[in-house]
């Protein structure tokens, strides 16, 4: 029972400590002297090797770390392969289109126009390849200007950004004009 | 009565409110308003009144806390359909839903300490995996996403933006610092009422250029009146007013302790 | 057996990843349906919580994450120094139950609950990624509407949502009935 517990403290620290740990510093955590507690862990690691576990613990020079063990290197691999569900929310929606009509643009400036935090948004959108870096801004700090990419042009078919107008104030009051008379459009259909 | 709590230490009003009925050892449905109105007032004078938002909002309560006392204080109409409300309902379910949140708030501090005995591990994944880069299938994810539709996302924003701006005060031009110096248009106007003796505050208005310096010769005048230079008369409201110099000398501001 | 060997697949997988992993991304990589990834994972969670073990799973809104066990935690500071966890001050800590329990909530909404400004507290909440935005109210100025993530499950060890500390409508009932029943007594004597 006593010998259980002992092992179950060892398992957490290398869990914790996650690299190689030398024996000697284990067996001052556990209260025990080092050649029990290298026992302790020598039974543990027949344990491991025997029964069917996902993990073991190696030895190197007198320090024991925990690690997987070689023969599911492919389920690993398969893993990191799985492509993660993407999403386009309506916070990356949002921020996708300050940057297509403001470009370049630095985060502080999309933050100043969302008035919240964007770093996150902006991240997701560079990984996702529909902006990325254009330069620096000559400002103190030389922030990154960011726009977007081809990528995002292919996709909604654009030959460039001109198409794709950037907006100034006097373009903005054009456009709210526009848009009542679209909507107007629409009514009348 | 003694304070024996800084008000800094309260989070806000409905904090220092929840206090006071706990200091007093009273339900919350039972609140002896007039008792804790008092005693919240108290409270509140002795608040330094560093932040005014801050100040301003235990001023929102002490109000909410005088009108259910003049509420109180007037014979209750009871109409026939209506039940009568007791005023201080609102504030009891408000009170309870903070201090419902109070009460959470404790557990989750709890389960907090517990969650953080917890330890974790940072991913090891072998570099060879981890330089694996998923291909983004970019277009799938912008399958429902129409250029219109982003149009009409970001002109959302820009309405929003615009919602936000004051229409008025974002109207006000900028303000030009001048160096006008109240001191030396004191100078001014009294040089002007030794050569005078009886003149118009219109009049003297008229002489000045900007408004800063109208702003700042109207403050020369009200000084004037204070240290008894000058006495003005106006016979009706909107009248000019005339403006008597009493005195033969200039004196400097700084000798008036200005 | 087989069995056996999708545990350690499993096992090995949740190591290496470290944080926590979609059930369905887990299924993905050891080749069953999410259903029945779901029950061996269950089941693995059972059998390290009853074998002395020094980790353990734990749920995370349909992901699973490895873990050491709260108990072993003297063990571990023993051995290596443990990076503080950021301090939640009461002033947070209101915000977040209040979050917590009206989400998807905007920052006005928190503040007629609070009845205080609420801005600073929010940007720390979201700085510590304790919360974060879950897109825009549909009303006028499109407010901001916030909710807690993972990290927030995590930090207070909650399986998910539901296993927030219950303050069900009953008893809110119950607290005021014997509310009620004190300002009675009260008025009794």
């Amino acid at each position: 029972m006593e010998i259980k517990q002992v092992e179950a403290q060892i398992e957490a620290i290398l869990f914790t400590m996650g690299e190689a740990v030398e024996i000697e510093r284990i067996a001052g955590a556990v209260d025990h002297d080092e050649e029990t507690t290298r026992k302790i862990i020598h039974n543990m690691m027949d344990r491991y090797q025997s029964e069917e576990r996902g993990i073991h613990i190696i030895e190197l020079d007198g320090a024991v770390q925990l690690c997987t063990k070689p023969s599911l290197y492919e389920s690993i691999i398969k893993i990191t392969h799985i492509p993660k569900k993407h999403v386009l929310t309506d916070v990356l929606l949002e921020t996708l289109s300050i940057i297509a009509y403001k470009q370049p643009i630095t985060k502080l400036q999309i933050e100043a126009i969302r008035g919240v935090k964007s770093d996150h948004a902006v991240n997701k959108l560079v990984e996702y390849n529909l902006i990325c870096e254009m330069g620096r801004m000559d400002a103190p700090g030389r922030p990154i200007l960011f726009g977007t990419t081809e990528e995002f042009l292919r996709c909604f078919g654009l030959q460039s950004l001109d198409s794709l107008p950037v907006m100034n104030p006097e373009k903005i009051e054009d456009f709210k004009i526009e848009a009542e008379e679209e909507a107007q459009l629409k009514l009348d259909i | 009565m003694s304070i024996p709590v800084k008000l800094e230490a309260f989070e806000g009003p409905l904090d220092l409110l929840l206090h006071l009925i706990d200091k007093n050892k009273i339900n919350i449905y039972d609140i002896p308003i007039v008792v804790i109105t008092e005693q919240y007032l108290e409270y509140i004078k002795q608040m330094e009144a560093k932040n005014l938002e801050i100040m301003s909002e235990f001023l929102v309560m002490a109000a909410t806390l005088i009108n259910i006392k003049s509420k109180m204080l007037l014979p209750v109409e009871v109409t026939e359909e209506e039940e009568e409300v007791d005023p201080r309902q609102e504030l009891v379910e408000r009170l309870l839903e903070y201090k419902m949140y109070k009460y959470i708030s404790e557990e989750l501090k709890d389960k907090q300490l517990d969650a953080s005995k917890v330890m974790f591990k940072p991913p090891t994944i072998p570099p060879e995996i981890a330089g694996y880069k998923e291909d983004i299938n970019v277009e799938g994810l912008l399958s429902d996403l129409t250029l219109a539709k982003l149009h009409e996302i970001f002109k959302s924003i820009v309405k929003k933006q615009a919602d936000k701006i004051d229409p008025i005060r974002s109207k006000f031009g900028k303000i030009e610092k001048e160096e006008i110096n109240l001191s030396a248009k004191l100078i001014q106007i009294q040089e002007y009422g030794i050569l005078h003796k009886i003149f118009y505050f219109r009049s003297l208005l008229e002489a000045q250029n900007t408004k800063m310096e109208i702003i700042v010769t109207f403050l020369g005048i009200l000084e004037l009146i204070k240290i008894g230079r000058i006495k003005i008369e106006q016979e009706n409201r909107t009248d000019d007013i005339k403006i008597t110099y009493l005195a033969t000398d200039i004196i400097q501001m700084e000798e008036v302790g200005f």
